[in-house]
């Protein structure tokens, strides 16, 4: 999921590099970090500089409820059955997440961008990437739950602030 | 691209890899130095934060190895 | 056996993979232990084995 | 600390009795003052002495001053005087010179050491077989011909070639090796031992496949035998890895070894299965050699008065497996007869449960208990950090920049006091170590040096001694992870090390002391299974003055060895059975509940309860540790007329009815009916030894009668072997079949008729039979409930799983339970009492103890944040977060600290955050990945 969430944020997923190994395979582990430090080298330096907004709003996310929730959850719905007593499959319950997961992220990206004061959503579109169309309809999800409020206008133009 | 020397951060289990890296050191299996190694009572202590804060921190990129 | 009480030390000879054991054991379970060994560190044979395990360690 | 070693030692006179020995010990000079060395190596640098080290199999050389090898206990040297110089010829003493703790000590003299013990526990060993004496095998003369003990070391990553295998000849990589097997057993021919020695099979299969990843794909082993004895448990399914990895195994003895060119090639040549003479050669011959009692194994028996049988190891009993036949004496190991690890440390475990027994009354009396310092209060202290970084020697000095990490570390926050020793580890770094915590007041510890795996504990024992929680300090490994493993780039490792000192440092910062947890002890047992195993283990738990409780599923005691006559070695069994069951029904330590069964249970270790129904009625157990012994039997088969025809019969059906047996002109054993096939792929270990017995008995009885036993592999292990060798004699005629062509067993109108395929004489033989006896599988009781009631796991054959294969046989993974018996896997009696004293051996190192320290390294909930959602308690694999009714503010969840591993798994998933881990809290780690970069 993290490696998802940084493929979403343009950090790229091979940041991040998962391994299992037993405590007897000294030659694998050398094996693996061998390939992992080749691998980071030759996706260069990694500037947290660049990707501020994209950090924190990760971050945020990843705080939240919402995801950890559904994470703690998947072997019981897998495993056992929703409380309809339903089994999900794997491959119904991965696409929600991704869904989820990229919609949290959105959310608390837009918020991250006001918050560094983007304040107009043609200037958080500018800054952060997304589509104006994606961003007018999240806005309006997040003022419902609180996440920003709407200030007014200024010339014309709708001010969000973030709470 | 710029040649680097990158610096990853390594959450080791405890049981598993973080053994597996001390046994490489008794074989004295040779490897580059980048890895910065975070020892953890077990992978599942990985909360996806500390990656994030890994990252944030500078770091060029994250290991975790169970 | 008399019935005076026993002496609650154990003598072990020899100091490979089961003399350990025992000795842990015997420890563990409340009496004092000498451990012999005729050479001078203690692993027995299994100490020389290419074995599959990650250390020698020997649980001391 | 309660362990005093005696190296060097060897045990001269013993007087006295059972419960009051004095034993005498010599003990020789080491040299070497033990309190003084640090183990630097400088002494076996500058010695100028070399000789033939023993360890590597004589493979490697050694100074006269050493370690055995680098892993050793204790880790001190030695001189060996007989290749000293100083001591040969009065000149030298470099070792004294270069030594910077002036630790050699050349008028070291032996010492007599009298000890008062109550008990003895001989584990003098084995020694492997010399097979020099051989001329066949030429292995003193042909350097490509090594024992497998020399192979051993040559595959060791610490071995003489760091585990690259080359011929000694040429020093060029084998292409094919061939292993010999039974080279100093099964052979009355050329030796004395006509035992198997239990261990070669398996140990010659490892070799090859090891050898094989090592030496990769083109790689050609070859496996020559007589009968592939892999008996224990997940054994076969390791053979028939072997096999499907391309190791060959060839059925035949190899007469000679030749070489065949100047390089070192050997030639053997062997007969096939079908009688067809082949030459072939090989690159490598590793002979695999077996086992014999050590020389100063018997001199040690003899010192101690214990007799010895025919191949001169320890007598004992099939009833009384670790006795010797003097009272106070108890034997383990292979001293005993040949076996394998697994099997010595089930010894081990007895052995010590019988000392314990006859020494209970003293139990406690003689042993000390640390005891250390009040803990200062330093929570609310300004940090204060002490950084050690350790040279190791020159295991990191040599590589890194000591000084200039310690300067480094110097100059970051909260550092007040560095230091840079040689050897952090060593006792008189420790003792300083404590000074300077007083002195300078430090509050946190941070040691740069080698792994916290090994090394942790040693010095939170240091900071303890000196006032400080175990907790306030933190390793940074820079040996195993960096210096050992970048020794080539001196400077970047020095800025690793750095780094890690850096990250140690942070976290250091954070740290907080942890106080010391511990549970009470519940000083009873409950015994699941009333049969052999389970009466033992319960008496033997009774004896050391615990009580049991045996909850047995059926109606009366005694479980599948009712149906046994006589053990292998000889012994009655229904009259060890009756007697056991007499024992266990009066002993006032003991309680019996028949009828009945386990129906609940929850606890940890020390604090079991479970809920058994006997009849009508409910028991509630509260016991401190749980043996399961739920036993096993033989399996029912379709196969070969079973159930069909009322002359064929499985296992003691025979035995039991004699009246079968008067008459019969012939009678046919079949072996491996639903053993070492798809469905039970494993051997039963037990059979072919019960069928030889039975064959034998038979033969006595009746010397006319024909016995046919059809087989795939003899697997009468260890002295059992005798027992083969006398059915032969006897004239019991072996046919060996195969999986693909099984015997058939067809009616006739005056008997049964057995069709089987004879390798040997490669046709088919039609033998009329009176009466047919299989060897069904064993296979273990229903043991599903149990498993899931303790949460203790089955292998995929449902035989209960021990925590570890080789060093942990008897006990589960999970803290006070353990297992027995033929629920842990097939074997024969006198085995199953081993384990079952071996059980209960174990289990009074838990039973002892008033109450035992837990890791207090366990999850903490903040009720405040708590939701009560239960997504802790659904991830945590022990079970060991609970949610409980917190009065009015609904559920909320609970650590139970006796289960909790530490793992974390909690704190990572729980959605409020709510959960946060002791000694790795989010921020602690946190620091140290900020430190990082």
């Amino acid at each position: 999921m993290t490696q998802k969430l940084l493929k979403l944020s343009g950090i790229g997923e091979s940041r991040l590099h998962l391994a299992w190994l037993s405590s007897a395979e000294a030659q694998r582990f050398v094996d693996i970090s061998t390939a992992v430090i080749d691998n980071v080298k030759s996706q260069g330096k990694f500037d947290p500089e660049l990707f501020s907004l994209e950090l924190a709003a990760a971050e945020e996310t990843l705080k939240a409820e919402t995801l950890r929730w559904m994470v703690g959850k998947e072997l019981k719905l897998l495993a056992r059955g929703d409380v309809y007593g339903r089994k999900w499959e794997k491959v119904r319950f991965e696409a929600i997440l991704d869904e989820v997961l990229e919609r949290e992220y959105h959310k608390h990206l837009i918020r991250q961008t006001i918050i560094a004061g983007f304040t107009s959503v043609r200037a958080i579109s500018q800054r952060n990437g997304l589509e104006l169309r994606r961003i007018s309809y999240l806005l309006a999800d997040m003022e419902k739950t609180n996440m920003i409020e709407f200030k007014g206008h200024t010339e014309c133009v709708p001010v969000f602030g973030a709470l | 691209m710029e040649q680097v020397e990158p610096k990853i951060v390594a959450f080791l289990c405890n049981w598993c890899a973080y053994a597996g890296a001390d046994l490489a050191g008794v074989s004295r299996l040779q490897h580059p130095s980048n890895m910065r190694t975070v020892r953890v009572m077990c992978s599942g202590r990985v909360d996806p934060l500390f990656i994030v804060q890994a990252l944030k921190s500078g770091c060029d990129g994250v290991l975790v190895a169970g | 056996m008399s019935n005076k009480t026993p002496v609650g030390s154990v003598l072990v000879v020899g100091g490979g993979i089961t003399g350990m054991q025992s000795a842990l054991d015997m420890a563990e379970a409340g009496y004092y232990v000498y451990l012999a060994e005729e050479s001078p560190a203690i692993g027995g044979a299994m100490a020389q084995l290419d074995k599959t395990f990650p250390t020698n360690d020997c649980s001391m | 600390m309660n362990i005093e070693l005696l190296t060097l030692s060897k045990v001269t006179s013993i007087s006295g009795d059972s419960g009051d020995f004095t034993v005498t010990i010599k003990q020789s000079p080491r040299f070497v003052d033990m309190e003084k060395c640090i183990a630097c190596g400088t002494c076996a640098e500058k010695c100028p002495a070399k000789t033939t080290d023993l360890f590597n199999e004589g493979l490697a050389k050694r100074k006269a001053i050493y370690v055995p090898y680098a892993q050793a206990v204790p880790l001190k040297y030695a001189i060996d005087k007989n290749r000293c110089i100083y001591f040969q010829k009065g000149k030298c003493r470099a070792c004294e010179k270069f030594c910077p703790t002036n630790a050699i000590k050349f008028d070291d003299t032996e010492k007599d050491i009298t000890l008062n013990v109550g008990s003895v526990i001989l584990t003098a060993g084995f020694t492997p077989f010399n097979p020099d004496r051989f001329d066949n095998y030429q292995h003193a003369k042909f350097p490509n011909v090594v024992t497998s003990m020399e192979f051993e070391r040559i595959l060791s990553a610490g071995g003489p070639f760091g585990g690259h295998i080359h011929r000694l000849s040429d020093g060029k990589e084998p292409k094919k090796i061939a292993w010999l097997q039974c080279v100093g057993s099964r052979d009355l021919n050329r030796c004395d031992n006509e035992y198997c020695s239990s261990v070669c099979c398996m140990y010659a299969v490892k070799e090859s496949i090891i050898a094989k990843e090592h030496l990769g794909p083109d790689f050609e082993p070859a496996i020559f035998f007589m009968d592939m004895r892999t008996h224990g448990k997940d054994f076969e399914k390791y053979y028939e890895r072997a096999k499907s990895q391309g190791v060959r195994f060839i059925r035949s003895r190899v007469h000679t070894v030749t070489e065949t060119d100047e390089t070192g090639t050997l030639n053997l040549v062997y007969t096939t299965d079908a009688g067809e003479r082949v030459s072939e050669d090989f690159d490598m011959v590793v002979l695999s050699v077996g086992m014999e009692p050590a020389a100063s194994a018997i001199e040690a028996a003899n010192t101690l008065g214990v007799e010895l049988n025919s191949y001169k190891f320890v007598k004992t009993s099939g009833i009384a497996p670790v006795a010797t036949s003097r009272e106070g004496i108890y034997v383990a190991g292979a001293i005993q007869g040949p076996k394998d690890i697994p099997q010595s440390v089930v010894e081990a475990s007895a052995a010590a449960c019988s000392a314990g027994i006859s020494l209970s009354a003293a139990r406690g009396t003689l042993v000390k208990e640390k005891i250390f310092p009040d803990e200062l209060a330093v929570q609310n202290e300004e940090p204060r950090i002490g950084v050690f970084v350790c040279n190791c020697g020159i295991n990191i000095g040599g590589i890194a920049d000591v000084p200039a990490i310690a300067a480094y570390a110097k100059e970051l926050g909260h550092v007040v006091y560095t230091e840079e020793p040689l050897f952090a580890c060593s006792q008189d770094a420790q003792d300083k170590m404590v000074e300077i915590i007083r002195e300078q007041r430090l509050n946190r510890i941070v040691v740069a040096a080698c792994t916290p795996r090994t090394h942790e504990p040693l010095f939170q024992e240091t900071l303890r001694n000196a006032g400080l929680n175990a907790y306030l300090f933190e390793m940074a490994n820079i040996r195993n992870q960096c210096t050992w493993v970048h020794s080539g780039e001196k400077e970047k490792a020095t800025g690793k090390a750095k780094d890690l000192v850096r990250m140690a440092i942070n976290r250091a910062t954070l740290l907080e002391p942890i106080p010391s947890l511990s549970v009470s002890v519940n000083k009873s047992a409950l015994v699941i299974g009333g049969g052999a195993a389970g009466m033992t283990a319960a008496i033997s738990l009774a004896d050391q003055g615990f009580n049991a409780t045996i909850v047995e599923k059926s109606a009366c005691l005694g479980g599948s060895a009712r149906d046994v006559h006589n053990t292998w070695s000889g012994e009655d069994v229904q009259q060890f059975l009756k007697n056991l069951i007499e024992r266990v029904s009066v002993h006032p330590r003991i309680t019996v509940l028949t009828q009945a069964e386990v129906v609940e249970a929850s606890g940890f270790v020390g604090n079991f309860e479970t809920r058994v129904q006997a009849g009508e009625k409910t028991h509630s157990i509260q016991h401190g540790i749980a043996i399961v012994a739920t036993g096993g039997q033989a399996a029912g088969t379709e196969e070969y007329l079973y159930g069909k025809h009322p002359s064929v019969t499985r296992w003691h059906d025979l035995e039991n009815h004699p009246e079968k047996l008067a008459g019969a002109g012939s009678v046919i054993f079949i072996q491996c009916v639903g053993s070492r096939d798809e469905k039970r792929p494993y051997c039963s270990r037990i059979c072919c030894t019960a069928s030889v017995l039975q064959a034998i008995a038979i033969k006595e009885k009746q010397p006319d009668t024909n016995v046919f036993i059809l087989y795939r592999d003899i697997r009468t292990f260890g002295e059992r072997e005798i027992l083969y060798k006398k059915a032969r004699e006897k004239g019991v005629i072996f046919i060996r079949y195969s999986l693909e062509k099984k015997p058939v067993v067809t009616e006739t109108t005056d008997g049964l008729e057995v069709r089987v395929f004879d390798p040997i004489l490669q046709k088919e033989l039609l033998i009329h039979a009176d009466l047919v006896n299989l060897a069904t599988a064993i296979e273990p009781s229903p043991n599903a409930d149990i498993a899931a009631f303790y949460k203790v796991p089955v292998n995929a054959e449902n035989f209960f799983m021990e925590a570890h294969a080789k060093l942990r046989p008897v006990d589960f993974a999970s803290d006070g339970l353990f297992v027995c018996g033929l629920a842990h896997y097939p074997k024969s009696l006198d085995e199953s009492i081993a384990q079952a004293m071996a059980a209960a051996g174990r289990a009074a190192t838990v039973l002892a103890r008033a109450s035992i320290l837990i890791s207090p390294l366990v999850s903490q909930v903040n009720r405040d944040m708590c939701i009560g959602c239960g997504l802790c308690t659904e991830v945590c694999p022990f079970g060991a977060i609970i949610q409980e009714d917190a009065d009015g503010k609904g559920f909320k969840a609970k650590n139970i600290s006796a289960s909790c591993k530490g793992c974390g798994l909690c704190a990572s998933s729980c959605p409020k955050k709510a959960i946060d881990m002791l000694h790795f809290r989010d921020d602690q780690i946190i620091a140290a990945v900020c430190a990082a970069a």
